[in-house]
């Protein structure tokens, strides 16, 4: 049992997901998004083998409006 | 129109190497919809527009359209910026994230503000950040405040163009203070972009007329009552202004004006 | 561009029963050539031009072109002015001859100077000829100062446009005034113009913002370094402003400004 | 013998010519001009019946460039 | 003071053939009291003051003490006005009046309104009313627009003092026209006063810094949260704008500042 | 006068504990000679005078008298500035130097400018000058550019006056921006002083009403016609403003002007 | 009997008074005034010899706080 | 024989002279002036006693007019 922190948010789960899992799960799979993990960018292509760990702090970014 | 335009007869906005037909940049934020949106700037011209980065509504709306399918960056070119950052810090993080987002795309805008109420930038953040992401590659386009030696500063730390302030964003005051809009033109060598407080149509045109390579404006379109004819009232304004900026205005005389008309060959005033 | 501009959705200019697409009218006065003004005119999209009424040169040059066959009634409406005169009696006798000239053509621009330094109006001499010639079936645009009682009292005398100065005539200024020309706007019917005194793009853009009928210019283009572009920036400033009055700007807000990005969805700060 | 004002300056002619004939003297037929004599307009059709008088004042207009 | 001021030194206001210590001529409309007024007045250091002409209540307070007890015309030359009138010949009984009423005196301020709404002066009445006046013996200080052709017919009609407006009677606007002040200035000859619009102390200071000769006014002080302060502000205004006039300003210089400490002597920058 | 002045009834300006009646601060450079050096300076009323610290021209003219016999510090509060200091460390160090000259003096005014043409300050350089100064006990009056989260940053800093520039120091231009001004009076505690760009009565005046705490010039002063007497009219116009701005404005109208006399009792037009 | 306008109000007399009697009558003896009648001043000297006439129109006037 | 810098310029000295020697031959005693020595300041309580050194870089400054 393992818990996150998601855009400010708290989350559990039984078994830490790959962020590819996590994004699937999110539905966000194929939109333009970013992700940071404590502070760092995690590159789209290590979303695949990367897991989430315990106490990780993660920011799941998109563009919206903005002047 | 009797004459080919500036921009026909080639006069592009050069940044970062890259040329631009529109000297308008112009925001994505504050519409009523995202077809008001595409429409608005369609009717601007703009070839770049600045978009904001934020946190997904985790489990929201996961099929609603998404800004980048209105506006796919194959049509525009995306300058997204640090809106709502307050640190240096904040907007290096802000911007390596849309790195990431747009598939590694460098050219970014930069601006790191002083206070919510006024959205002033915090000029001491703003420099710290440039460093940084000048440093990590980026092409910087960083919103200032209007203080010459601070502008020529962000051109000598590596930023692409520096855009002052005509005024706080989003007052529509327009140009504030044209003589240090003035000076920072004299001694800048990079693009020179008015940001943030244009309110209408001459606003921009004036911009244009102190010899600024170009205009970035939101809230004068989107709150604009129609805002898709005002954006295209803005693309003439800024083409006027470039224009009467390249053709070279008529000198000011306070007085002992010259008549238009020929002053010989009156008619004899009839003997009463 | 994305939209049809506001002339293209139908916003004529409409005078004496008549409709001109163009709100620009310009003079013809202090060109290099007959070759350069016909370039400006063109440049310009203006369709009413304005032109002075003087003695021939007995005897001289009979058969160099004159300034009809380059600008032929034809392709344009002419509009002959008063330039030059200084008495009810000289402007009304001027455009009785310009109405034999152009063979019974009505529709004129009355000026009545007061001094050749300042060449500022004489309003009550302005007054009395316009009373002669609106009895005698003259349509009447009439250059006036910036008063308010007066514009209204010449639109009861039967002007059809009342022509207020932005500053004095070949000044370049600008509008010196533009609560005075609210005034007038918020009182008078007929079309209001705005006669003399702009001198760049952003001049014109702001004289229609405030809600102007049309703009009359000579030496802004005439006088310009390139009159033919600044020509083509004075069409697209006055189209601008147009469309921005149209539009209806944004609210001003000296403070308390709202971002134009979203504020919630930040990231958070990192801890430090 | 008689003396007219054209346009300022002083004119003789042995015989009054019509306004027909000074317009074709001044080679001006043709042209878009128009007449003012004695501060009246004197209107196109009529030039060519019209005599000048002795002493009459004549201002014989173009139009050019202007503001 | 370290020096006796502009006043003391001598550089009286001179109209017709009399002289006063104070530029500054001050209303008496809008008070709270008859006492306010009084304490604004001796604030204000005003020795000409404006009274209106106006229908006594009949039978009504007929023991209640009357604005002429509290400003007697031994102490202060009453300046009567012909507020309120719409016509030349409503202003010229008024004045008749007030000679009745003032046994005899002679100087007067002439305004004819255009509006209730604007309170625009009426020129061609106003030229009118000051016609008639000096054929009658009156001295016409005239309220007027801000046209230097009618400024100086009203001169040469025989006005002794003509006064145009700032802005709109009671508006506070301040100076909308300098420029039109400054050709008028040029032109005529008796006293210039600018009556009308001020709405604070540095909007006296600029009228005066123009040249003019002085200075008219009743809302920016009645209407003041603290009206006695704000005349004695007044007060200080009017002599400081005459005596900058007079001390002549340093020239404005857009650039090339040039330092106001010496720029030798600087010690060595230390070698690090 | 009718009643006691701003000043009398107890208005000073509070600065680091201290409290001056005058509230304008007067350079001493630029004069034709110390005697004219005083004399403006008595008429000004000034009680704080800034100096410039310059290295001795050694061996010539030991026996020449100096600044400050002339403007003994007993007589008047001697205010140290830096100018000619392009980085902190120069201002750093001609600040001890100044301290040492005058016994331990603490009351500085820090200036680091970002180059020779500008004379605009270098506010990355003043930032770090003024903590290390801060910290070595002075009390530094600190002049800024008009940006508002900087002169916050100032007030944090430990800064007991930030002065923000009207316009360049020695253009004489005024104040350019009074939006970024009052931006700045309503986020700083400390007092806010107007330095630099002064160039007649009433922009002081302006400066003041703006709510400024005090206003500090030189070259408008030195490069008056004539000096004295535009010294005399600066103090009246920095008095003139305090008051207007404690007495409170009357609200500014565009339009709907309010008669300020009274528009009943108005006698009947006559029947015609 | 008499009517006349004072002021715009309608007034009636038994028998004209002169003006020095109207004015005692309006308590305004000694105050500082001007009468205008029928468009004509009224001199303050001629009060005691000249009666109102019927129709007559008259203002009363002083002075009062204006700008 | 020792050389310093005395506000920009060079100067020798057969032997050192202490600072409020160095201040008499300037003809400065008495006068407000200022020291700096190496970029420190030199309180005017130590001039008797301090000499310079071969190689000293000294600013001597007094107040001038300025804004």
């Amino acid at each position: 049992m393992i818990a996150i922190t998601l855009n400010g948010e708290s989350r559990q789960f039984a078994s830490p997901p790959t962020i590819a899992q996590l994004v699937e799960q999110l539905e966000l799979a194929g939109k333009r998004i970013a992700i940071e993990r404590n502070g760092e960018i995690v590159p789209r292509s290590r979303y695949p083998e990367l897991k989430v760990a315990d106490g990780d702090a993660l920011e799941v970014v998109i563009a919206v409006g903005g002047g | 129109m009797g004459r080919p335009d500036a921009v026909a007869v080639g006069d592009p906005l050069i940044m970062a190497g890259k040329t631009w037909r529109s000297r308008l940049i112009v925001g994505t934020g504050k519409y009523k919809d995202f077809a008001e949106t595409r429409a608005a700037i369609d009717a601007s011209g703009a070839e770049i527009i600045t978009v904001a980065i934020r946190r997904t509504n985790i489990g929201q709306n996961a099929n609603e359209p998404s800004l980048l399918d209105v506006l796919p960056p194959s049509q525009f070119t995306i300058l997204p910026n640090t809106a709502g950052c307050y640190t240096a810090d904040d907007a290096v993080r802000t911007l390596r994230l849309a790195r990431e987002l747009l598939d590694g795309h460098a050219l970014v805008k930069l601006e790191v503000l002083g206070d919510a109420e006024s959205l002033y930038p915090n000029m001491p953040e703003t420099i710290a950040a440039a460093k940084t992401l000048v440093a990590e590659g980026f092409q910087v386009m960083v919103y200032c405040n209007d203080d010459p030696i601070v502008a020529k500063q962000l051109e000598e730390i590596g930023c692409i163009a520096v855009m002052p302030l005509a005024s706080l964003i989003g007052s529509g005051m327009g140009i504030l203070n044209p003589w240090n809009l003035q000076i920072i033109l004299d001694r800048v060598n990079v693009p020179v972009l008015v940001d943030a407080g244009i309110g209408t149509a001459s606003d921009a045109a004036i911009a244009m007329e102190l010899g600024c390579d170009g205009v970035l404006m939101n809230t004068a379109i989107a709150k604009a009552r129609d805002p898709v004819m005002m954006a295209g009232a803005m693309k003439k304004a800024v083409e006027a202004g470039r224009e009467a900026f390249l053709a070279g205005r008529m000198a000011k005389k306070i007085y002992q004006a010259q008549a238009s008309s020929p002053t010989d060959g009156i008619i004899a005033p009839r003997k009463s």
